[in-house]
Order: structure tokens, then C-alpha cells, then sequence
């Protein structure tokens, strides 16, 4: 066969999503490969300068549809940033479990998927199982299993219910008891090896140069997680190791993946510890008056400009699931806010996809894209 | 805080045995299964039900579901159409634009009774309307079935929503906490001319107008006719929904802090 | 009941109605009805529609089999609505895939297009008519039923790419090139296996195969043969680890990446047929096909149709085997799949092959605790 | 890493092209450039002092001009710091950062196309969530998004 280019998306099983990525082949090999991007757009960035700060949460889950908590966090870090405003510290401790609950569900997800584009497909429907699980969780104490509208400016919606920490313990027993299952299915497997060792190699250097963050770079043999060197929340008070593995390959990103949700499931036990000793308000007290009717109607002019709100930018970044995600929120004084914007670990992670596809073969896209996890909801935004 | 650890496969995971490995962990799940799969069969079981419920975390040996703080799940609305009094913070509070005020009767005809009325094509069920309600009458219950077969069907009407509110379901507790220290509707009173119009469609009643000195008049200004009359909002009835602002002719009511 | 097969049976059926239908007329019509070169078409023709309808049923059955057990592997409970434990699901399935449309590309060529799933499929079923399924299955005159059976197996990868050529479809063609180099790599080493199996048992006909195995099992002294004809035909059935042709998360659906409605179906169907065949073969070569060891007692083997029973048992076994397989393992990459193929399973063969001959010539079956039959 | 730290590392290479540093709450401080010393900005940024990583690249339109600003990261300091430079919204030109960091490739595509910031020797400026050929650039305050009612599809159904 001479050179070809075929289209993988943007229906195509491999995508995950609404994406398309342009392969050129020569019989299975791949010389060359063009990501499309754009097919979820939904202009996020700019809905939210229409929108109050508060209301713009609901669009933070609709982002990235496996990691909705983790860019709430992002975003309200930014905006409290902006808008000066520290919340208390019980909310942070409900934010982090978040944060770590929704590494645990979206790891769990990656690993669904990602088994399922090697066509194995038991342990697929044993990850959606588990990742249930999480998810009744989230529902507990959010009210909604995917879309959850839980943190708010200057703290979250709700406290936990009663009983919460001890059933979180015992989903946590249950799914400890699960990762073994998993490696054995996958590490165990003859065939899962031979498929995964040595694919899709990316060096750390040509990870920081291309900026490809999160587990892929951690694969890589490179430290850094922003939990451990640019703490927020309350990621300095808690133990946990920092999983890297040094093959850089598909294999070793699915290392360090698993060893991420052992070291969650550490976190998330000290956290749910320190929530059960340290009752207390998980909103501000000293909120902003204008927060608390957010929604009224405020005359021709702004809310913030009217009470001659300090302006202010806010930035953050935070270590999420796929990789290191930053948010820029800009407050010119007025209730919306001037201008969002937000990094996708997983659109730099996409953008540098001709260096570690690029010399191999069209069966190995699967499992390379796989391990990437790619999540178009925030690529797009 | 600690270190790094090196992300290793533990030795008892390598592929040694080449497939037996798996397939023996295929079997083991494939003998777990034949007690009870974890599949709800969902029309026929339900996770709310408390009694499946706690079949399934024997049988399975998963402790699944949500116990007992289903309640706390965000479906449909119920609407108290008793309690409410037609504030509109759930329909400003809507990020989707997806409740309307329609008049119900009950009201009085010169104000008739406006309640939400839900387009659930549109709902993203944020509970934000619910956290924005001053008197708790609209609430998101546990229920979550919605399919219809035409999109008008969709829409619930103030009578529907009020209809799941009469059929019991368990009711979200969760609220939003309104802090202490809310911003109030503050006069601007050179520039009020006494109309009466945020009193009359005050909610809560909470705007009496007063009579009050006339202000010194500047040289040439037209005042108006009628009796002097300015509005005194009474704070600790007033729910901060800000349709006074809103119906003000003069722009001359606004948020602040009471001294 | 030996003398009973299921020729005879639709012969004997024609005959009966024919004479009752012929009784009723006069003279030189009912001469022209019972001419014996009638009854003898008649009775091939409803031999055949027997034949269909045994493995029409039995390849729908071994769907449900599957989607059961696949179910069981993955913690859920596979079809269970439609019929009785779901066992109407695929007779549902196959209905609304035969009320679709069949779209054909614009640029896809006929020809191809059409032929490609329609003899696929009559091949995959033409195998069943050659398969002893017992003793009194089917006449058995053919000597080389063996030989005859493993040349229309592997008749499909011819098809299987002019229905992927023809349908100008990117993905179609990789997958039926993949398809091709690999039935064509397992091709080798399921032949040689079976060349094993043909030394020690001394003959081409499967039902003298399964007499031989009357007294042992040749999965014993064969089990390297074993192990390759089972890898190879889990290639030629195009299964999951080696179902490469029609990958899913690469290449679509492969080969019927253009196919739907009931030219779909027909592939379907014909991949069950072969993944019957092949457990059905399995059966036949090294789990002594409807016997059964001579320590059972003998209320087993006695009531009527049991060896149909068994056969069909064992066979849903061995079918078992590959979803628990396919519940199990990832499937390889092409490259892979061919090196395996052409530097393992070929040696591997061979092996088996010289150890069948070693098995033989030494005289070492006995060694299995087993009494070589009079006949070999 | 302070702001001093920052102007006095890059004063000697960048010269009058720097505008000045700030302090910047989370970062090491922001970066404030003329865009003629754009490349110089990088280099120095990048070797001299060693933010080796190019998060993210954004643009603001501030109606009377525009703004770009780099976000990077050092895994030296473990700081990130903020580079910002105005433009004339009249013409807003900008040297490309790709050549320094190969990740800003996708980022200041994806800048042109929504703040319309112009990024000159760029390799590779196509469309990236837009679709080919699209001639708006959504994130400009110009740009005003439709009121939902006006969206409103009436379906056959109702």
C-alpha cells in the first residue's frame, strides 16, 4: 500500500470523544499524524464573561465530564484569587477529598477505556463497577453523580451528610482490594505487555518542551506534581509520595497511574480522619455581602463597581487528573467576571501527539492515545 | 509531606505465568458473578429503595448505593405553590434561562401570582433556584424520570411542579446558607418620586411607604403632585430578591450596606 | 440406533408423504411421484433443510451461550428480557437487523459487495453438512471428510477480502488484508496440528477419528497439538486475543466496517458457524467427539440421542473455553499476531507433528492408560 | 524568585525592551515587555533563567488595546512566572513563541483565532476550534453572544 491519510474521528471508537486525529500510513505504519481539534467547542471562555461568577461552576463540570470537581477547584481558586476572598478552613479539606475522590473516579475511568481499546472488555465493565461507587459517593454529598455545582465562591454548597466518612472508608477498602485485580489482569497479562512495553515513548525532555504535564511526564522519570511543589488547598498538611516511573511508555504511564490512586486512597484516609475531628463552617463568614444575592437584579450598573470592589486577576493551577491545568480569571469590578481563561493539560498533552505516535504502527494508536487520556471536553472548552 | 515513589510492578504481577494470571482473575470475578452480578436491573430493582439496597451490598459484598442520603439527590422540582410568593430570584438565579413566572390564580387581579415554571430541556439541575428560594418552596426531589414523548411535555407548569411536591417524594435538604450580612435596598432620595411601584409589587410586603418632610425643592424643579412618600424597606422581611430595583422608574433604589 | 442417521430419517420422511400424496392419484402420476430419482432429490433437499435449521439453532444458541457467559466474566447478566433468560434476544436481533436497509457505498463495487457475505456464509454452512455431529448424524461415506472439511474453513479469507476490496472502504481494506495475512499465517500450523492428529489416528474420516478415540482421548498424547489447533483456530474464528480484522478500537469494525442490516447478519452468523465449527472440530479431534470414556456408567450413554447430548455438551464447553479467553486477554498487534504465527505455532507444529510420529512408531500410547482400538 | 530577581536577570539581555516586573500574587512576579523585544523575552526567560516550561499562552481584549500573556514554569524555582505584553488593537502583532517553546504551537494558534492576536513567523496558524475559513474571533468583547430566545428552534413536535 503506498501512503494514505485516514481519518480516526471524528467517529471513530479509538477518539473518545468528538476529536479527529489525521493519521498518514504507509501499510500500518504511521508517518505522520494532524490532530483536529474543535468539535466539542462550545465557547466556555466566553460564556462565562456573561455570566456571574458563581453561575459560571456549572459550566466547570461541563468541561471535563470525568474530572468536573477538579476544575471547580481550578476555577474557584481563581476567582476567590480575584475576588480576594480566603475561605475557611474545612472547605479546602471537602475541596482536596474532592479533588482526590475525583482522581480516583477518573483515574478508574482512564483505565476503563483504556483496557477497552485493547479489547479487553471485562475489566472495562470492572471499572465503570467501581467507579460507581465513587460516584454514589459524589452523589451523597453533592446531589449529582456527574454534573455536581458543589464548590462556591468562598467555600462549598454543603457540608457532608452523616454517616459519609465511614461508608467513603469502606469504598475505599472495597477499591483497594480491586487495584490488585487490575494489575493482574493487565501487568499479569502476557499479551497486555507485550502490547503496552516500549510504545508511545516520550522523554521528560521532549515532554517540557512540547508541555505535556500530569502522569504522562511523571512516566517520564520527571518529579513534578504540583500537589507536592506548588501546594494549594491543603496538599502541604497531607503524606503522600509522588508516583513516577522512568519507562515513559504506555506501560509506565499506567504505572504511575495506579500508584497515583494508591496514593489518593493515602490522602483521601488522612483527609476523611481530619474532617471527622475538625467540625466547622464550610462557607466564609466573611463573605462579600454582594454573594449573598447574587442573582437579584442590580440596576444598570454592576454590582462590584457600585461598591467599588477591588479589581484583581487570579491565577491558579492545579495538578488534575490528566496533567497540570491552570485557570486566569481577570475582575474589572463588575459581577461577571472580564475574561476566563483555562489550560487543558490534556490539549498541550494532544498538541504533541506527532512525537510519541509518529513510527508506529496503526494498531498501537489505541493504546498510546489511551494512556494520554484524552478528555475533548476541556481540549475544546 | 513525602518524597517520590517509584511506580513499580510488584512481582507477583509479572506476566510470568504468561495468560494464566488473568484468566485466573477472569474466573474468580466469573464465580463471584454466579452468586449475584453487579448489574441493577433498573426498572425492576431501584438503588433508592432502601430494602434492595441492602440485598445487593450482601449479595455482592460492594457497599454500594448512596444510604441514606439519597434526599440529597438533585431531580425534579417541587413547588409549594402555598408558600410562594412570586419573588423571581428562581428564575433570575437560573444560569440556563429555564424558568419562567407564569400567573396561577389565587392572586388578587391587579397582582396576580406568578410562580416557576420549569423547562426541563433546558434544566441543568444546579439547585441553584433552590438555594436561591427565601421560603424554601421550591425544592429538587429524588425524582429522576423525565422521558416524554413530545418536547411540550417537557415543560412543567407551576400545577405540575406542585403536583410532585403533593406526591411525598423525599425533598433535598440542602441549602445554600444566606450569610448574615446581606446587602440591603438602600434609597437614593433626592431622586424618588414617591411612585409606589416598588412597594406594590414588593413580594413580601415588606415596602410601607411613608410620608415624609418635603425635600427642599431647588428653584425651578418640578415636583410632583401628590402627597410626599418615600419607601422604608423593612430588613428583616425583605428576602433581597430585588424586584423593587428592578420596577424602579427612577433607578433610585440600590444595594448597600445599612449603617 | 445406529442405522438410523438423518439421511434416512429425511428419507424415509419423504418417502412416506410422497406415497400418501401419490396414493391419491391415478396411475402414470403416481408412477412419475414415486420414481426413486424423485425421492431421492426430494429427500437430499429436505436432508439439507434440516441440516440448516439444526445449525441455524445451534449457532443462535451458542450466541446466547456467549452473551451469557460473557456476562457472568464481566459482572453483569448478559440478555435476560426477551424469551426465557433471554434466549429470544437473538431471534429479535436478527429480525431488526433484517427489517434495515442494506446501503451500499456509492464508489463500492457490486459485485463483491454482495457475493463476498453470501459465500461466506454458504461455505461456513456447507462445513456443517460434513461434520459428523454423531454417529448416526450423517451418511459418512466421504473418506476424506477431514481434509474436505479444513479446505472449505479456509476458503473464507478469499471472501472475507473481496468484500473488503469491493466496499472502498479505508478501514475495510486494512482489515481484510490483516485478515487475509493471518488466516493464511494459521493456515500452517492448524494443518500440521491436525497432520498429527491424522498419524495416530490413522485416517482422513472424522468419524473413524472418533472411533479411534473410543478407548482414550487424544488430547493426552496430543496436548502440544492440541494448544496449536487451538491457537490457530482461534485465529481462523478471528477472536479476541486475535481478532485483529475487525478491531475495534482501530479499525472500526474492519472487514464489515460497510456492511449492515442482514449482509451484516450474514457475516455475524457466519463467525458463530465457524466458531461452532471450530469448537465442533476441537471436539472431534481430541475430546473423542460423542463418546465418552468407557468408566462411565452406562445410564449415561444409553437413553436415545445421547450422543448428540454429549457432543453438543462437550462442544458448548470448548466454546466456553474461547469466552473465557476473550473475557480475559487483550488481543495482540498485527505484527505480533504474524510473528507468533509464523516463528512459534510452525515450530510448535512441527513438533507436535514428529511427537504424534514418535507416539506412534514407539508404540508409547499406553502410556496415556489407554488401549489402542483393534483398528489402529 | 522575587520580581528583582527576575528584572535583574533580564535587564542585561533584554535591555529597554523591558518594561518592568511585578509582583504577582502565586507566581514569581509578572513580566512586562514591549513586543519588539519579544524573542530576546523568551530566550532569557527560558535559559538564563530557566522556566524551561510554557504552560499556557491567552489573550485579553481590553477593547482600547490587547494583551497577551505567557504563563511558565521553572522546575528549578518551582515558581511559575507571568509574561505579558500590550498591543495595538489596531494592529496586534506579536513574535511567535513556538521557536523557543514548540508548546506554544497550539496555544497561540488557538489565541489567534479567538482574541485575533496576530503571531508572526508562526509555523503552522490554522484554525484550531474553529472551523476552517470561520472570519470571527469569538473571545473579542465585540463579539456578542446571541440571546438564547433568539436560538429558539421550534420543533415539529410542539
Amino acid at each position: 500500500m503506498s501512503e494514505m491519510w485516514i481519518n480516526m474521528g471524528p467517529q471513530h471508537p479509538m477518539t473518545h470523544g468528538l476529536w479527529n486525529l489525521r493519521v498518514k500510513i504507509e501499510g500500518e505504519l504511521i508517518l505522520d499524524v494532524d490532530p483536529e481539534m474543535g468539535y466539542l467547542h462550545r465557547g466556555i471562555e466566553k460564556i462565562s464573561e456573561d455570566r456571574h461568577y458563581n453561575e459560571v461552576i456549572t459550566l466547570m463540570d461541563r468541561t471535563c465530564y470525568v474530572a468536573g470537581l477538579a476544575w471547580e477547584h481550578l476555577y474557584i481558586l481563581a476567582a476567590e484569587d480575584a475576588l480576594h476572598i480566603t475561605p475557611p478552613e474545612r472547605a479546602e479539606y471537602l475541596r482536596t477529598m474532592c479533588d482526590e475522590f475525583q482522581r480516583v473516579g477518573s483515574h478508574i475511568m482512564w483505565y476503563a477505556a483504556f483496557v477497552q481499546d485493547l479489547g479487553l472488555m471485562s475489566p472495562f465493565l470492572y471499572g465503570m463497577r467501581d467507579r460507581d461507587l465513587v460516584l454514589d459517593l459524589f452523589q451523597s454529598y453533592t446531589g449529582a453523580r456527574m454534573t455536581y455545582e458543589y464548590m462556591r465562591v468562598g467555600g462549598v454548597r454543603s457540608d457532608l451528610p452523616l454517616g459519609f466518612t465511614d461508608r467513603a472508608r469502606r469504598v475505599l477498602d472495597w477499591l483497594t482490594a480491586r487495584f490488585v485485580e487490575y494489575d493482574q489482569l493487565c501487568l499479569g497479562s502476557a499479551i497486555f505487555r507485550k502490547r503496552c512495553d516500549g510504545l508511545g515513548v516520550l522523554k521528560a525532555t521532549d515532554c517540557v518542551e512540547h508541555g505535556v504535564t500530569g502522569p504522562m511526564l511523571r512516566s517520564a522519570g520527571m518529579k513534578r506534581d504540583l500537589r507536592r511543589d506548588r501546594p494549594y488547598a491543603v496538599y502541604d498538611q497531607l503524606d503522600f509520595d509522588v508516583a513516577v516511573a522512568d519507562g515513559a511508555d504506555v506501560t509506565a504511564r499506567y504505572l504511575v497511574r495506579m500508584e497515583e490512586l494508591r496514593q489518593s486512597v493515602r490522602m483521601l484516609r488522612q483527609i476523611l480522619d481530619w474532617l471527622d475531628r475538625h467540625p466547622g463552617p464550610a462557607m466564609a463568614e466573611e463573605l462579600p455581602r454582594w454573594l449573598g444575592a447574587p442573582y437579584a437584579p442590580v440596576g444598570k450598573e454592576g454590582y462590584l463597581l457600585k461598591r467599588n470592589y477591588p479589581k484583581g486577576v487570579g491565577f491558579s493551577s492545579v495538578e488534575e487528573p490528566h496533567g497540570e491545568a491552570q485557570a486566569y480569571v481577570v475582575n474589572e469590578g463588575t459581577e461577571h467576571p472580564y475574561r476566563v481563561k483555562f489550560r487543558s493539560p490534556v490539549f498541550a498533552n494532544i498538541s504533541a501527539a506527532r512525537q510519541y505516535l509518529v513510527g508506529y504502527h496503526v494498531a498501537d494508536i489505541p493504546p498510546i492515545m489511551g494512556s494520554v487520556d484524552v478528555c475533548v471536553g476541556e481540549v475544546d472548552r | 509531606m513525602g518524597g517520590a515513589v517509584e511506580a513499580k510492578e510488584k512481582p507477583n504481577e509479572n506476566p510470568i505465568l504468561w495468560v494464566a494470571r488473568p484468566m485466573a482473575t477472569a474466573a474468580k470475578q466469573f464465580a463471584k458473578s454466579l452468586v449475584r452480578p453487579s448489574t441493577i436491573v433498573y426498572p425492576f430493582e431501584r438503588l433508592e429503595d432502601p430494602k434492595f439496597r441492602g440485598k445487593v451490598a450482601v449479595e455482592s459484598g460492594r457497599p454500594i448505593g448512596v444510604g441514606e442520603v439519597w434526599d440529597n439527590y438533585r431531580g425534579v422540582h417541587a413547588l409549594n405553590i402555598a408558600t410562594c410568593i412570586s419573588c423571581n430570584l428562581c428564575a433570575f438565579s437560573c444560569p440556563d434561562l429555564c424558568i419562567d413566572m407564569v400567573t396561577v390564580p389565587g392572586g388578587d387581579p391587579k397582582h396576580p401570582k406568578k410562580c416557576p415554571q420549569i423547562d426541563y430541556g433546558k434544566c441543568s439541575y444546579c439547585g441553584f433556584c433552590s438555594d436561591a428560594c427565601p421560603e424554601g418552596c421550591l425544592t429538587m426531589t429524588t425524582r429522576y424520570e423525565l422521558s416524554v414523548t413530545k418536547r411540550a411535555d417537557m415543560v412543567y407548569s407551576p400545577e405540575r411542579l406542585h403536583e410532585v411536591f403533593r406526591s411525598k417524594l423525599p425533598m433535598n435538604p440542602i441549602r445554600l446558607a444566606r450569610p448574615e450580612n446581606e446587602d440591603a435596598i438602600l434609597l437614593d432620595p433626592p431622586l424618588c418620586i414617591g411612585c409606589n411601584a416598588c412597594a406594590r409589587d414588593c413580594p413580601t410586603q415588606c415596602i410601607t411607604m411613608l410620608d415624609v418632610p418635603k425635600p427642599d425643592a431647588k428653584p425651578g424643579e418640578k415636583l410632583p403632585k401628590r402627597i410626599w412618600k418615600e419607601p422604608v424597606v423593612n430588613d428583616s422581611d425583605c428576602v433581597r430578591c430585588g424586584t423593587c430595583i428592578s420596577v424602579c422608574p427612577k433607578e433610585c433604589l440600590f444595594w448597600g450596606t445599612r449603617k | 440406533m445406529s442405522n438410523l442417521t438423518l439421511f434416512s430419517v429425511s428419507d424415509l420422511l419423504v418417502t412416506v408423504l410422497l406415497t400418501a400424496i401419490a396414493s391419491i392419484f391415478p396411475e402414470p402420476i403416481r408412477g412419475w411421484l414415486t420414481n426413486p430419482d424423485l425421492l431421492l432429490g426430494l429427500a437430499c433437499l429436505v436432508f439439507g433443510a434440516l441440516l440448516l435449521a439444526a445449525s441455524m439453532l445451534n449457532t443462535i444458541l451458542l450466541i446466547w451461550w456467549e452473551r451469557k457467559l460473557l456476562g457472568r466474566f464481566m459482572d453483569r447478566r448478559g440478555a435476560m428480557h426477551v424469551g426465557f433468560a433471554g434466549l429470544l434476544q437473538n431471534f429479535a436481533d436478527g429480525f431488526k437487523l433484517f427489517k434495515k436497509d442494506t446501503v451500499q457505498p456509492r464508489e463500492a463495487d457490486a459485485l463483491g459487495f454482495y457475493a463476498g457475505p453470501t459465500i461466506y456464509m454458504v461455505t461456513s454452512l456447507v462445513l456443517f453438512g460434513i461434520l459428523p455431529i454423531s454417529s448416526g448424524w450423517n451418511s459418512g461415506a466421504l473418506p476424506l471428510t477431514l481434509l474436505l472439511a479444513l479446505a472449505v474453513f479456509s476458503f473464507a479469507p478469499l471472501f472475507i477480502f473481496v468484500s473488503a476490496w469491493s466496499s472502498n472502504n479505508k478501514y475495510s481494506l486494512m482489515g481484510g488484508m490483516r485478515s487475509a495475512a493471518q488466516m493464511i499465517a494459521y493456515e500452517v500450523p492448524l494443518l500440521l496440528a491436525v497432520v498429527a492428529v491424522v498419524i495416530v489416528a490413522g485416517s482422513f474420516d472424522l468419524t473413524t477419528i472418533v472411533y479411534e478415540q473410543q478407548n482414550y482421548w487424544f488430547w493426552g498424547p496430543l496436548f502440544l497439538a492440541l494448544l496449536v489447533f487451538v491457537a490457530g483456530m482461534l485465529a481462523e474464528m478471528e477472536r479476541i486475543p486475535f481478532d485483529l480484522p475487525e478491531a475495534e478500537a482501530e479499525l472500526v469494525e474492519g472487514w464489515n466496517t460497510e456492511y449492515g442490516g442482514m449482509l451484516f447478519a450474514f457475516f455475524m452468523l457466519a463467525d458463530y458457524l465457524r466458531a461452532l465449527v471450530g469448537s465442533i472440530l476441537v471436539v472431534l479431534l481430541f475430546l473423542g467427539g460423542w463418546t465418552l470414556p468407557t468408566w462411565v456408567p452406562a445410564a449415561f450413554t444409553s437413553f436415545p440421542l445421547a450422543g448428540i447430548f454429549w457432543f453438543m455438551v462437550k462442544t458448548y464447553l470448548v466454546f466456553g473455553l474461547f469466552v473465557w479467553i476473550r473475557a480475559s486477554l487483550p488481543r495482540v498487534r498485527t505484527d505480533q499476531l504474524l510473528r507468533v504465527g509464523w516463528n512459534r505455532m510452525i515450530p510448535l507444529s512441527l513438533l507436535s507433528v514428529f511427537l504424534a510420529a514418535v507416539l506412534v512408531t514407539a508404540k508409547c500410547l499406553p502410556v496415556f492408560g489407554c488401549v489402542p482400538s483393534p483398528g489402529g | 524568585m522575587q520580581p528583582a530577581d527576575l528584572e535583574a536577570a533580564l535587564r542585561p539581555s533584554v535591555g529597554a525592551h523591558l518594561l518592568g516586573t511585578e509582583p504577582f500574587e502565586g507566581t514569581a512576579g509578572r513580566v512586562r515587555f514591549a513586543r519588539e523585544g519579544a524573542l530576546d523575552v523568551f530566550r532569557a526567560v527560558k535559559d538564563r533563567l530557566g522556566f524551561r516550561h510554557l504552560s499556557m499562552v491567552g489573550g485579553i481584549d481590553w477593547v482600547d488595546h490587547r494583551e497577551v500573556f505567557y504563563v511558565v514554569w521553572s522546575d528549578d524555582a518551582r515558581q511559575y512566572a507571568l509574561l505579558s505584553t500590550d498591543l495595538p488593537a489596531a494592529d496586534p502583532h506579536v513574535e511567535t513563541a513556538s521557536s523557543v517553546w514548540p508548546s506554544a504551537n497550539w496555544h497561540e494558534r488557538e489565541t489567534w483565532e479567538l482574541v485575533d492576536i496576530q503571531f508572526d513567523h508562526h509555523p503552522d496558524l490554522r484554525h484550531l476550534l474553529m472551523p476552517d475559513g470561520y472570519a470571527f474571533h469569538p473571545l473579542l468583547r465585540s463579539f456578542k453572544i446571541h440571546e438564547p430566545e433568539d436560538l429558539e428552534v421550534k420543533s415539529r413536535h410542539v
